[in-house]
C-alpha cells in the first residue's frame, strides 16, 4: 500500500511538473511582460516606472536556462511555484498567497455546500428514477434531465438572479458576508443555481450507473436472499456504485472550481473564481498563471486521493 | 480567417463538409449495420432530427455566400460583399437590416428594441431584426461543434490509437500528454489558450479542441486497449494481417460509435462552452453566446425586453435539446451489446 | 428495522436542509442590527489598484484616498464651475513672478492639524497614536512623487518644480551605487539626498514651491491627493513585512475619515475621523470644514441650504462593498440596499422619462443627479498612416473630414448611452476653461451628402478606392471585445459602410493592442481622456507632438504634429486665463477642425440615483468623494427597505404542491405494478 | 521429446516444442521492480505429427492456453523453441513471422468475441486470404469464401451477415472457416468447443476431424475436458501449474493415468453409468496461485499420495511408454 | 400428499418489437419434500428461467404472463411482494452459476451470510456471525473465522460457491434451487460442490431443483429428471431410466452425442440443426426441425403428454405412438 501511495504521488509529482511547463510555455514564452506591465501601470507611467515594475515582478530576466543558467526565468518559475511562492500579483502588486488565503474560505464556503447538497439533491433522485425504471417516472426524469442540460449556465445564473433575487426577493440578488447568520441567504441563490444548472446532468449520469449496478448478479443475488428494492438500491447498487461516483465528485472538484467562477462573479463571492475572472479581466497573468496551477495541483491531488480511496471503497482494487 | 477571401474558404469548407456528409451517407447505406441503425435513430427521433436538420439547413445557406446580385440601390450593402443565402433571403431595398421579408422599419429610423412591431421576433439595441441574428448564430454554433471536433477527433484518435494499441513507451507518452492537460482545469485552460492566441473564431476552435480533446483521447486508448486483447485482433494477426491494416479495418470502425456518441454528446458541451466564454468576452462573433451576454442587461429594462435574450436562448436550447435527444438516441441504437448477439 | 432508522435520519436531514433555506429566506444583505448612526452604504466595480496617494489615479482609489487624504486646497462643493479654496492651508497660496519664466508658489498650513490614529506613529515617538500635521509632510510626499522607486504617474505637471528631475536622478543613481543607502527608509535617503531644490519649508507650516517655467496649473494639482501631506511614519512602517500591510494598502492621512476596514477585492468601511479639525476644532468655521452656502437655486430648491454652515461630516460611517456586476448593484439599490447608485442604461428608460424621474421612481422617493463630467471620448485617426495620416495630404484630411461628416453621435448616444451625453464639438467639455457653448464645429454636425461629396473629391468616389477597384479597406482597432463595445464600433462602421468604406473591426486584446499602438499598425480607433483638473491644458496635451505615441510614447496615439498647434499649446499653457488665452484656444480648434485627428464625440453625463433618505448631493465631475457632505435618514431607510421587500412564497409553495402531484401518481403505479 | 508409435521412425515432427517458458512480470514498488512471476508455462515441450492431434488439458489457470498463443508469438515466451516445419518461429522476424503464420492458425473458445461484429463474414473470411495473396482477385476469393462456407455447413447465402446474425455453434464454423482459408497445417484450438451446448459441440467435434481426415491438419487442441480428449486426440498431455505433468498416447493416458493428477482429474468427471454415482471427491482444494507456485512438486499440496520428499523436490519428468509423467512414484522411486 | 412445489402451465415472456416472446411455455412439474429434482435442457431451453419464474425474480422487462407456482398449497405469484420477500431466501433459496459476480464485491463474504439470516430472523449480529460460521464449518470452508471477514475477490471460484450455498442454507430453507451450480468451476473442485450438494441434501433433506446442462451432474445429483427443449417439457422420468432408457428423441440424441460415450474412431452421433431461437419455434413439435424420427403430425400438432412406464412423461407423437 504504501509504495502504490508513493507511486502514485511520484506521477502527480511529474504530472505537476508537465503542467508547470505548460504554463511556462503559455504565460512566459508567449507572451510580453511589457504589456503586462503597461496594463498594470496605466498609459501615463513613465518607462523608468515600467522597468521598475518589470524588475520588481522578476519579468527583466531571460526566458531559457541556456541563455543564462543562474538568472532565468523557467528555473526561477519552477522554484517559485514548487515552494508556493506566487509572488504579486502584475494587476495590483498584492501577494496573490494573501488573496488565495483570503479567496479560500468564502469559495470553500460556497463550492462544498454545493458539491454536499448537489450530490444529496442528485443521489437520492437519480436513485429514485433508477429504482422507477421503465416507468414514466423514469422516462419523464430523463427527459427532463435532458432539458436541464440542454439550458446554459448563463441562463441560469440571470433567470436565477431575476425571479428569485428580484421578482420573488427571496434572497439578496448578490453578495457576500461571512457572518454565519448572514452567509446562508447569501449563498441559498448561487447554491440553489448551481444544483439546477448541474443536476440534470448528474442524475442521468447515476441513473446510468446505478442502472449498470443494478442489473448485476450479486443484486439479484440479494433479491434471492429477500432482501427489498429499497434495501437492494441503498445497501448493495449504491455501495458499488460509489467507485464511478466517486470519480465523477473528484472530477467534479476543478469543476467545482471553475463553475464557482461563474457563480462567484455573478453572485459576488470575493473566492478565488473571482479571483480568477478579477485576473482575466484585468490581464493579470501573474494571478490566473497561480490559478491554473493551484487548480491543478487541487485537481492532481484529488486524482490521488480518489485512487487511494479507490482501495477502501472498492476491495478488488488491489493496492498492492 | 484570410482576409478578403473568408467566404471562399467558407464556401470551400462548405462544400467539403458536405462531400463528406454524402460520403458519410453512402457509407451507412452501403454497410447494413450502420444503415439499420440508421432506420432505426429515424424512427426513434424523427422530431429531434428534423429539427438538427433545419439548424443544419440554416447553417449551410448561411456559409455559402457569393459577391453580386445585389440590387444597386440596397443600402448599407457594399457593391462587393459576399452576401450567404440567408443574407439574400433577408435584403431588401429599404433598409439597412436585411430584414426586409419581416420588416418594414427602417435601420436606425425607429427605436431600437422594438417588439414585436414589424419585426417577428423584434429588434435588438441596434435596431438589428433578432431572428435574422437567430439565424445567423445557427451557422455560429455549428462551426463551433463542428470545426472543433475536426480539429479534436482525428489527433485525438491518432494519439488514443496509436497509445492503447502499441502501448509502452509511445503509450507512456501519451498518457503523460493526457494526465497533464487533463489536470488543468477546463475553462482555465480554455481562457489561458485565447487569451494566448488572440480572439476569434479559429482560435477559440482550437483552444476547445485542446480542451476537448483530451476526454476523447482518453476514451479512445481505454477503448482500444481493451479491443487489443479481443480474440478477433488476435485472430487477425495470427491470419497475417498488418498492423496498419488491422487499426484501419478492425480497430476503428469498432471505435465508429463510440466516435459518433461522443460527438453528439461533446457537440452540445462545446457550444454551451462557447456561450460561457462569450460572457468572459473571449467567444466567437455572432454566436447565441454573444447575443444573450449582450442582451442580459436588457432584462432590467422596464417594459422588460425579454425577447432577444429569449429568441438566442430559445435557439441554443432548441439545438442543444435536439442533439441530446438525438446522441441519447444513437447511444442506445449503436449499443456494441446489441451486437453482442444471443449466447 | 434498519430501514426505517434510515428513513428517519434522511428526512430529519432533509428537514434540516429546508429550515436553513427557510430561514435564510430574506434579502437583506446586511446584518440587521442598525443603531441609530448615520450609515452610507455604497458600491464599487473594480478593486482598486493601490490606495498610495502618489500612484492612485483611479475614481474608485480615489474615493477611498480622497476621503481619507485631505488637501491644502479643496474645490468648492457648491460653485459650478469648480472654484479653488483653501483646505488645509489656510487661504489659497501666494504667488510671486521670479523673473525668466520663474514663480514661487507660497502655501501657508493651519496649525494644530492631526493625522487619524494609527500605529505607524510609535516609529517617531514612542506611545503616540497620532502628531500634528506640518508642511515637512507635504514636502515628503512631494519628494515621494519625484522618486522613481515609487512610479508616479503625475512626474510630468511636477517637473516644473525646479530641482523635481534633479532629485529623482540623485536619488537613483545613489541607491544604485550605495547599498546601505538603498536600504535606508526613504525618508532618510531624501534627507541624505538633501531634498528638492525647489521646495523649501521655512516654517513647519509654510512651504515654497519654485516653478522653473511657467505653469499656473500647479495649483489645481495642490486640489489633488498626490500633494497631500503623508508622515514619514507611516511610509516606513506599512512595508508589508512581519504581517503589517503596505503602504499601498494601508493609508493614513488628514482626511474627515479613515480606512477602518479594507479587503480590496470586497468590501471597505470608511469611519468618521475623530482627529480631522472639522470634528476636533469645529469652532475654526473653516471653510473646507463646513458646509457652504448656497450657489444657485437647485441648491436652494433641493434643500441644500439648510445644510449651510453645518459641522462636516455629516455621517458617522461609509460602508463600501463590491458588486461587479451592474444588474444586481441597480436591483439592490431598487431594493434600498444601496443608497446611491449610477443609472445603468438599460434601467434608463424606466427611471428616467424626458429628463426627469418617472412616476414609479419618484413614488418610491428616488433623487435625481445630473452632471457633465470633464472628459471627451473621441476616434482617433493614426497620421502615421498612409492612407490616413499626414503623408496623404489634402486627400487624406477630406477622407478623414468626409469620415467624420458620417457619424451621428446623437443617434450613437441615444443607442448606446440612453442619450446622455453632449455631442462633442471640440476636445473641450463644459465646464473647462475655453468651452463656448455656441461653438458649432463645421466639420462635426451630419452630413452624409457632403461627406461623399468629400469622397469624391478625396478621390474615393462612393467608397472605391482607385487603386483596387473595390471598397477602401480600413482597420478600426479595439480592444474592447466584450459584445456590447463591439456593437458600438459596429455602429461607427455601419455609417462608413454609407460612404462605401469598408472598415475592418480588428478586435485583439489589450496586449495586442498596446503592441499595435507601439508598432504603428493601426488606423482607426476609439479612446476617452478624463481630466485631471479643470483646464484646457490637459485636453489639448493630448494632440502635442511632443506626447506622440510614436515619437516619445506618450499619449498622443494620433501622432498628430502640428508647428502652429503645438507652438500655441505651449503659450497657451503658460498663459492665466483671459482673452488672449481664449484667442488661442479658438485658433487651436480652427487647426483641429480642419485637420481632424479626432472625430470628437462626446462628453459623458451622469445621472446618479439617490434613495429619498440621502441628501445633499452634487456630483463635482472630477472623482473627488463629498461622503463628508452627504447626509442621510436611517429610520426612514429602515422603514422603506422593509416595506420594500416582503418575499413573495406562494411560488415556493406551488413547486412543492407541483412535486408532490408528479411524484404521487407514480409512487401508486408502481405499487400497483408490483402487486 | 518421444515419438508415438503412430509415427514412422525419422520422420520430423510438425511442430516441435521444447524448454518453452513464458513467465509475466508482477512489478511493484516504485520503480515498479519485478518482484516475481506469474509461471503461467515453464520447460513445456512436446510434438505433434503431421496429421496428428495433440490434447493439452488442465485445469483453468494452468497456462494451457498461454502455451497455445506462445506458439503462435501471440505471446512473448522468454526461452525455449517452437520448431514448425523446420523453423524455429521464435527466432523469426516480424516479416518470417507473418508468413509463417499462415501455416499454423487458431480457433479461441468465445465465438462472439473472435469475430470482427461490424465486418461481414466474408471479409472476415476473405481477409486472411488477401494478406497472403490466396485468390487472385476479389471474385475468386468470394467464390473461396463460398466453398468454404459450405465446406464447415453453412450456407454460402450468408456471406453477408453479421456475427451476431449466427447462433454459437454456426459462429465456430465461421471461425474453422477463416482459419481454412489461408490453408494452414496446424490448427491450434484453444478450449474450441467448450462454451458449447452438447449437441452443438459435437457437430464441431465431427467437422474437426473430417478436416483433419480430408486435409491431413494437424491439431494442437487445448481443453479442459477430458470427455472431448478421448473422442478427438492422438496424444494428451496434462498441464498443471504451468508444467507438463504427464504425456502419452490417449488411450494409454485413459487406460492407465500415472500421475496422481490425472487419475484424480478422470476420476471427478462425473460419470453418466446410472450404475456408478456417489463416492469421495478424488482431488482436494483448490488450485494454488501460479505466481507462488508450491515448492517441491506443484502438486503436492493437493495429491493423495503426498511423500515427504515431494514437498522439497521437484521430480524430473519420468520417460514412461509412449509418454512421460512427471512423479517420483512414475520412476518406481516412491 | 402433494408436492412441495407445484408448478403448473408456467409461462414467461419477454417483450420484443414483435410482441411478447415466451421463453417459457406451459411447464409443470412438481417438487417433493427431500427430492432432488433436475431441469435439463441446452442454453435456451428455459430451465434457467423457469427457476427463476418461480422465485419471481425473472429480469426486468420479462414477467410470468400464465400459470401457477405453489409452495405448499401457497400460491407465489399473486402473493403481495413483502410476503413473497419473506419467501425468497427464507422458505426458498437459490444458488447461481457464476459465484464470482453473484456475491457483492464490496462486501464481506460473512456480512453477505448475515445480512441474509438478519432479513429473515430478528437475531443479534454477534448471533447471527456465529451462525455464519457453523454454516462454513457445514459448507467445508477452511479456516472460517478468517474467511468470515474475507472479500470475495480474495477467495477461490469454489469456496465462492460454497459461500453462496452457506448463504442459501443460511435460514434452512425448504427448496433449494442451484442454477448450474458447478458450470464455472473446474472438473475437480466441481467433484467436490457436488459432493457437498449431496451430503447436505441428505443432512437436511432439503429439496432441490438443480438446472443444469450436464447430464453427468444429473446422474451424479438427481432423483428425477426432466428435460426441456426450446421452452417446453419433453420428457420427465426418474434419474436410472432416464439415463438407460430415454424416451424422446431430443432425449436420446443428447446422450449419444456426449464424446465419452462415443466409441472411437466413429463419427460421434450428433443432433444436426441448432436449438430455434423464441421467435423461430415451429408451430408443432419444438424439435420437429431436428428430429430424426420426425412424422408429418410434428410440425403442426404439439404432442401430447404420454406415461410410458411409472412416473415417466413423455411429450413425443412417435413415442406416443409406439406406446400406444
Amino acid at each position: 500500500m504504501g509504495a502504490y501511495v508513493l507511486r502514485r504521488l511520484a506521477y502527480g509529482v511529474g504530472v505537476v511538473l508537465g503542467v508547470l511547463f505548460l504554463l511556462f510555455v503559455l504565460f512566459f514564452a508567449v507572451t510580453e511582460p511589457e504589456d503586462i506591465a503597461r496594463k498594470a501601470l496605466g498609459d501615463k507611467a513613465p518607462p523608468e516606472a515600467v522597468a521598475i515594475w518589470l524588475e520588481n515582478h522578476g519579468y527583466d530576466r531571460p526566458l531559457w536556462p541556456w541563455q543564462n543558467f543562474q538568472e532565468n526565468l523557467l528555473f526561477d518559475h519552477y522554484r517559485k511555484m514548487l515552494t508556493f511562492d506566487f509572488g504579486l500579483s502584475d494587476a495590483d502588486d498584492s501577494p496573490i498567497v494573501d488573496r488565495i488565503k483570503a479567496g479560500a474560505g468564502p469559495s470553500l464556503s460556497l463550492t462544498v455546500p454545493l458539491l454536499v447538497l448537489s450530490l444529496l439533491a442528485a443521489i437520492p433522485l437519480s436513485l429514485l428514477v433508477a429504482f422507477f425504471r421503465e416507468t414514466y417516472i423514469d422516462r419523464m426524469g430523463v427527459f427532463l434531465c435532458v432539458l436541464a442540460m440542454s439550458v446554459s449556465t448563463l441562463l441560469y445564473i440571470i433567470g436565477g438572479q431575476y425571479i428569485i433575487g428580484k421578482l420573488l426577493r427571496w434572497y439578496p440578488i448578490s453578495g457576500f458576508d461571512a457572518d454565519p447568520l448572514l452567509l446562508p441567504r447569501f449563498l441559498a441563490l448561487p447554491i440553489l443555481v448551481g444544483i439546477l444548472s448541474g443536476i440534470g446532468g448528474d442524475v442521468r449520469f447515476y441513473r446510468t450507473v446505478f442502472l449498470e449496478e443494478s442489473g448485476r448478479d450479486f443484486v439479484r443475488t440479494a433479491r434471492a436472499k429477500g432482501a427489498s428494492e429499497p434495501r437492494i438500491m441503498t445497501r448493495h447498487v449504491l455501495r458499488n456504485a460509489l467507485i464511478p461516483i466517486l470519480t465523477r465528485v473528484v472530477l467534479a472538484i476543478p469543476f467545482l472550481f471553475m463553475g464557482s467562477l461563474l457563480l462567484e462573479a455573478f453572485f459576488g463571492i470575493p473566492g478565488l473564481g473571482s479571483m480568477t475572472f478579477d485576473a482575466i479581466q484585468a490581464n493579470d497573468f501573474a494571478t490566473l498563471r497561480t490559478m491554473v496551477y493551484v487548480g491543478a495541483l487541487l485537481f492532481i491531488f484529488g486524482q490521488v486521493a480518489t485512487d487511494i480511496s479507490y482501495g477502501f471503497v472498492d476491495p478488488r482494487v488491489r493496492v498492492e | 480567417m484570410m482576409g478578403v477571401d473568408a467566404y471562399i474558404w467558407s464556401n470551400l469548407m462548405t462544400v467539403l463538409l458536405i462531400a463528406g456528409a454524402v460520403y458519410a451517407a453512402r457509407v451507412v447505406r452501403a454497410q447494413r449495420l450502420w444503415r439499420e441503425a440508421a432506420g432505426e435513430l429515424w424512427r426513434r427521433r424523427r422530431f429531434a432530427i428534423v429539427v438538427v436538420g433545419i439548424y443544419l439547413g440554416i447553417g449551410v445557406a448561411d456559409s455559402i455566400a457569393w459577391v453580386g446580385g445585389v440590387p444597386e440601390d440596397a443600402v448599407g450593402v457594399l457593391p462587393n460583399a459576399p452576401l450567404s443565402l440567408i443574407d439574400r433571403l433577408f435584403l431588401d431595398t429599404r433598409e439597412a437590416s436585411y430584414s426586409a421579408p419581416l420588416a418594414s422599419v427602417e435601420f436606425y429610423g425607429g427605436k431600437a428594441l422594438r417588439h414585436p412591431g414589424s419585426h417577428l421576433l423584434g429588434t435588438d439595441i441596434l435596431g438589428r431584426d433578432v431572428l435574422y441574428m437567430v439565424f445567423k448564430g445557427a451557422r455560429v454554433a455549428l462551426l463551433i461543434g463542428g470545426l472543433t471536433s475536426l480539429i479534436a477527433i482525428p489527433l485525438a484518435l491518432l494519439f488514443g490509437v496509436s497509445a492503447g494499441y502499441f502501448g509502452g513507451r509511445i503509450d507512456d507518452a501519451v498518457f503523460f500528454i493526457i494526465s497533464t492537460l487533463a489536470a488543468i482545469p477546463g475553462l482555465l485552460l480554455l481562457i489561458a489558450l485565447i487569451m494566448v492566441m488572440g480572439r476569434g473564431t479559429v482560435s477559440v476552435c482550437i483552444a476547445l479542441a485542446v480542451t476537448g480533446w483530451v476526454g476523447f483521447c482518453r476514451l479512445s486508448r481505454a477503448e482500444t486497449l481493451k479491443l487489443r486483447e479481443l480474440d478477433y485482433i488476435q485472430a487477425a494477426r495470427a491470419l497475417g494481417v498488418s498492423e496498419a491494416r488491422i487499426i484501419l479495418r478492425h480497430i476503428l470502425p469498432n471505435l465508429a460509435h463510440l466516435i459518433v456518441i461522443t460527438f453528439v454528446l461533446t457537440f452540445s458541451g462545446l457550444v454551451l462552452s462557447e456561450a460561457t466564454l462569450s460572457w468572459l468576452g473571449i467567444g466567437v462573433d455572432g454566436s447565441w453566446g454573444q447575443m444573450i451576454d449582450g442582451a442580459r442587461d436588457e432584462l432590467s429594462r422596464s417594459p422588460i425586453v425579454w425577447w432577444n435574450i429569449g429568441a438566442a436562448g430559445a435557439a441554443l436550447f432548441g439545438l442543444i435539446l435536439a442533439v441530446n435527444a438525438v446522441g441519447d438516441a444513437i447511444r442506445d441504437v449503436l449499443d456494441p451489446r446489441t451486437l453482442r448477439g444471443s449466447e | 428495522m434498519i430501514e426505517k432508522r434510515r428513513g428517519r435520519f434522511v428526512l430529519s436531514r432533509l428537514a434540516l436542509v429546508l429550515g436553513l433555506l427557510c430561514s435564510a429566506c430574506s434579502n437583506d444583505p446586511y446584518p440587521s442590527a442598525s443603531s441609530g448612526e448615520k450609515i452610507l452604504y455604497s458600491s464599487f466595480t473594480e478593486a482598486p489598484r493601490t490606495l498610495d496617494p502618489a500612484t492612485a489615479y483611479t475614481t474608485v482609489s480615489h474615493s477611498v484616498t480622497g476621503a481619507v487624504y485631505d488637501t491644502l486646497l479643496k474645490y468648492h462643493f457648491l460653485k459650478r464651475p469648480l472654484e479653488l479654496m483653501p483646505g488645509l492651508a489656510g487661504a489659497l497660496p501666494a504667488v510671486e513672478d521670479l523673473g525668466e519664466g520663474r514663480s514661487r508658489y507660497r502655501f501657508v498650513l493651519r496649525e494644530g492639524l492631526l493625522f487619524a490614529n494609527d500605529d505607524c506613529f510609535e516609529l517617531g515617538e514612542p506611545g503616540a497614536r497620532t502628531r500634528e500635521v506640518v508642511m515637512g509632510d507635504v514636502a515628503f510626499q512631494l519628494m515621494r512623487l519625484a522618486d522613481p522607486k515609487v512610479g508616479s504617474p503625475v512626474l510630468e505637471p511636477f517637473s516644473n518644480i525646479d530641482g523635481f528631475q534633479e532629485f529623482g536622478a540623485a536619488l537613483a543613481e545613489r541607491r544604485e551605487s550605495d547599498e546601505a543607502f538603498a536600504a535606508r527608509p526613504v525618508h532618510e535617503q531624501y534627507a541624505e539626498i538633501g531634498g528638492i531644490r525647489g521646495i523649501a519649508t521655512p516654517t513647519p507650516y509654510t512651504l515654497e514651491i519654485t516653478l522653473h517655467r511657467p505653469y499656473p496649473q500647479i495649483k489645481y494639482w495642490f486640489a489633488m491627493e498626490f500633494s497631500t501631506p503623508v508622515p514619514w511614519e507611516a511610509v516606513a512602517y506599512y512595508d508589508g513585512q512581519d504581517g503589517r500591510p503596505r503602504f499601498d494598502d494601508h493609508p493614513v492621512g488628514a482626511g474627515p475619515f479613515y480606512l477602518a476596514e479594507y479587503d480590496k477585492h470586497a468590501r471597505y468601511v470608511l469611519e468618521k475621523n475623530p482627529n480631522w479639525y472639522g470634528v476636533r476644532n469645529p469652532e475654526w468655521r473653516a471653510p473646507a470644514a463646513v458646509f457652504p452656502s448656497p450657489a444657485d437655486e437647485d441648491d436652494v430648491a433641493s434643500g441644500r441650504a439648510e445644510y449651510a454652515g453645518r459641522s462636516l461630516p455629516l455621517i458617522d460611517r461609509v460602508i463600501v462593498v463590491r458588486e461587479k456586476e451592474s444588474i444586481p448593484r441597480f436591483n439592490k439599490f431598487l431594493q434600498g440596499y444601496y443608497d446611491a447608485s449610477g443609472i445603468i442604461k438599460e434601467s434608463f428608460d424606466s427611471v428616467v422619462i424626458e429628463g426627469g424621474l418617472s412616476d414609479e421612481m419618484r413614488e418610491m422617493g428616488m433623487r435625481l443627479g445630473k452632471s457633465v463630467s470633464p472628459d471627451v471620448f473621441y476616434i482617433g485617426f493614426n497620421f502615421d498612416d498612409a492612407v490616413l495620416g499626414r503623408d496623404g495630404g489634402d486627400r487624406s484630411r477630406k477622407l478623414r473630414q468626409a469620415m467624420s461628416l458620417a457619424l451621428d453621435v446623437p443617434e450613437f448616444l441615444r443607442i448606446f448611452n440612453n442619450g446622455r451625453g453632449v455631442v462633442a464639438q471640440s476636445p473641450l467639455p463644459p465646464g473647462i476653461y475655453g468651452y463656448e457653448p455656441d461653438y458649432a464645429n463645421p466639420n462635426r454636425r451630419v452630413d452624409v451628402a457632403r461627406a461623399k461629396e468629400l469622397m469624391v473629391e478625396a478621390g474615393y468616389p462612393d467608397g472605391v478606392d482607385p487603386d483596387t477597384g473595390e471598397a477602401l479597406k480600413l482597420g478600426f482597432d479595439t480592444a474592447n471585445t466584450s459584445t456590447a463595445g463591439l456593437n458600438q464600433v459596429r455602429f461607427f462602421t455601419n455609417a462608413w459602410r454609407e460612404l462605401g468604406i469598408d472598415v475592418e473591426i480588428r478586435p485583439t486584446n489589450y496586449n495586442q493592442f498596446q503592441e499595435k499602438l507601439r508598432r504603428g499598425d493601426y488606423q482607426i480607433f476609439q479612446f476617452g481622456w478624463v481630466a485631471d483638473y479643470p483646464d484646457p491644458e490637459n485636453f489639448f496635451f493630448l494632440l502635442w507632438s511632443k506626447m506622440g505615441k510614436s515619437a516619445a510614447g506618450g499619449p498622443n496615439a494620433t501622432n498628430f504634429m502640428d508647428d502652429r498647434f503645438d507652438e500655441l499649446f505651449v503659450s497657451m499653457k503658460a498663459r492665466e486665463n483671459g482673452p488672449e488665452r481664449i484667442a488661442e484656444i479658438r485658433e487651436m480648434l480652427s487647426i483641429l477642425e480642419r485637420e481632424r485627428p479626432w472625430i470628437e464625440l462626446f462628453h459623458r453625463e451622469d445621472y446618479s440615483l439617490y434613495q429619498g433618505w440621502v441628501k445633499n448631493v452634487k456630483p463635482m465631475g472630477l472623482s473627488i468623494p463629498t461622503y463628508q457632505y452627504r447626509d442621510l435618514d436611517p429610520a426612514e431607510r429602515a422603514a422603506l427597505r422593509a416595506a420594500w421587500n416582503e418575499p413573495v412564497l406562494w411560488p415556493a409553495y406551488s413547486l412543492v404542491f407541483l412535486a408532490v402531484l408528479v411524484v404521487l401518481p407514480g409512487i401508486r403505479t408502481y405499487l400497483k405494478e408490483r402487486q | 521429446m518421444t515419438t508415438t508409435s503412430e509415427t514412422p521412425a525419422g520422420f520430423e515432427p510438425l511442430l516441435r516444442v521444447s524448454g518453452l517458458r513464458t513467465w509475466y512480470a508482477i512489478r511493484q514498488g516504485l520503480l515498479r521492480k519485478t518482484v516475481g512471476h506469474v509461471q503461467a508455462a515453464t520447460d513445456v515441450g512436446f510434438e505433434i505429427a503431421p496429421g496428428e492431434t495433440l490434447a493439452l488439458v488442465g485445469e483453468s489457470g494452468c497456462g494451457k492456453s498461454t502455451v497455445g498463443r506462445s506458439i503462435l508469438r501471440l505471446e512473448s515466451p522468454q526461452e525455449g523453441e517452437v520448431v514448425f516445419e523446420g523453423k524455429d518461429l521464435l527466432s523469426l522476424d516480424e516479416a518470417a513471422l507473418r508468413l509463417a503464420r499462415q501455416r499454423v492458425q487458431i480457433v479461441f473458445q468465445d465465438p462472439m468475441a473472435s469475430l470482427d461484429p461490424r465486418m461481414r463474414i466474408r471479409d472476415q473470411i476473405a481477409e486472411g486470404m488477401q494478406s497472403f495473396g490466396i485468390g487472385a482477385d476479389e471474385k475468386e476469393r468470394t467464390e473461396r469464401v463460398a466453398s468454404l462456407l459450405a465446406r464447415v455447413q453453412l450456407d454460402p447465402a450468408a456471406m453477408d451477415r453479421y456475427p451476431h446474425e449466427f447462433s454459437g455453434g454456426q459462429r465456430q464454423r465461421i471461425c474453422i472457416a477463416r482459419a481454412l482459408a489461408v490453408e494452414p497445417r496446424l490448427i491450434v484450438c484453444d478450449e474450441s468447443v467448450s462454451a458449447l451446448d452438447v449437441s452443438i459441440q459435437a457437430q464441431i467435434l465431427n467437422l474437426l476431424r473430417e478436416l483433419q481426415d480430408e486435409l491431413g491438419l494437424s491439431y494442437l487442441f487445448i481443453t479442459h475436458d477430458l470427455s472431448v480428449v478421448k473422442y478427438l486426440a492422438h496424444q494428451v498431455a496434462v498441464m498443471y501449474l504451468g508444467e507438463i505433468v504427464e504425456q502419452g498416447p490417449t488411450d494409454r493416458i485413459f487406460e492407465a493415468p500415472a500421475h496422481p493428477y490425472t487419475q484424480g482429474l478422470l476420476a471427478a468427471i462425473p460419470s453418466i453409468d446410472p450404475d456408478r454415482r456417489g463416492g469421495s471427491p478424488p482431488v482436494l482444494g483448490d488450485v494454488p496461485s501460479p505466481s507462488d507456485p508450491p515448492a517441491g512438486c506443484h502438486f503436492h499440496t493437493r495429491c493423495n499420495r503426498v511423500m515427504d520428499r515431494c514437498r522439497a523436490e521437484a521430480p524430473p519428468l519420468v520417460p514412461l511408454e509412449g509418454g512421460a509423467s512427471r512423479c517420483f512414484l512414475s520412476s518406481g522411486e516412491g | 400428499m402433494s408436492a412441495l412445489l407445484e408448478v403448473r402451465d408456467l409461462r414467461t415472456a419477454f417483450p420484443s418489437a414483435s410482441g411478447l416472446l415466451p421463453v417459457v411455455d406451459g411447464v409443470s412439474f412438481d417438487l417433493n419434500r427431500g427430492e432432488v429434482l433436475a431441469l435439463v435442457g441446452e442454453s435456451g431451453s428455459g430451465k434457467s428461467m423457469s427457476a427463476l419464474s418461480t422465485m419471481r425474480l425473472v429480469p426486468k422487462p420479462g414477467r410470468v404472463t400464465e400459470g401457477s407456482v405453489r409452495l405448499d398449497g401457497t400460491e407465489l405469484l399473486s402473493l403481495p411482494v413483502t410476503d413473497m420477500r419473506k419467501i425468497r431466501g427464507g422458505r426458498m433459496s437459490m444458488i447461481f452459476q457464476e459465484p464470482m459476480t453473484c456475491l457483492n464485491p464490496v462486501v464481506r463474504v460473512g456480512e453477505q451470510v448475515i445480512e441474509a439470516i438478519q432479513l429473515h430472523e430478528d437475531v443479534s449480529t454477534a448471533d447471527a456471525r456465529e451462525r455464519t460460521r457453523e454454516l462454513f464449518v457445514e459448507v467445508g470452508i477452511p479456516d472460517p473465522e478468517a474467511r468470515l471477514d474475507a472479500h470475495p475477490h480474495q477467495l477461490s471460484g469454489g469456496l465462492k460457491q460454497r459461500v453462496m450455498i452457506a448463504m442459501a442454507l443460511s435460514t434452512r430453507p425448504e427448496i433449494l434451487i442451484a442454477d448450474e451450480p458447478t458450470t464455472a468451476l473446474d472438473v475437480t473442485v466441481q467433484a467436490q460442490i457436488l459432493a457437498l450438494l449431496r451430503d447436505l441434501q441428505r443432512n437436511r433433506n432439503a429439496a432441490i431443483l438443480l438446472i443444469t446442462h450436464d447430464l453427468g451432474i444429473v446422474n451424479e445429483l438427481a432423483d428425477r429428471v426432466a428435460v426441456m427443449y426450446a421452452g417446453r417439457l419433453v420428457e420427465v422420468a426418474d434419474r436410472r431410466s432416464l439415463l438407460s432408457d430415454p424416451r424422446h428423441p431430443y432425449t436420446q440424441g443428447l446422450l449419444r452425442s456426449i464424446p465419452a460415450l462415443a466409441t472411437p474412431g466413429e463419427a460421434l452421433p450428433e443432433i444436426p440443426g441448432v436449438v430455434p431461437s423464441p421467435d423461430q419455434w415451429p408451430a408443432g413439435c419444438r424439435f420437429s426441425t431436428r428430429c430424426s424420427k420426425r412424422i408429418e403430425r410434428c410440425d403442426t400438432v404439439f404432442p401430447h403428454e404420454s406415461s410410458p412406464g411409472e412416473g415417466r412423461r413423455v411429450w413425443c407423437h412417435v413415442e406416443d405412438g409406439e406406446g400406444a
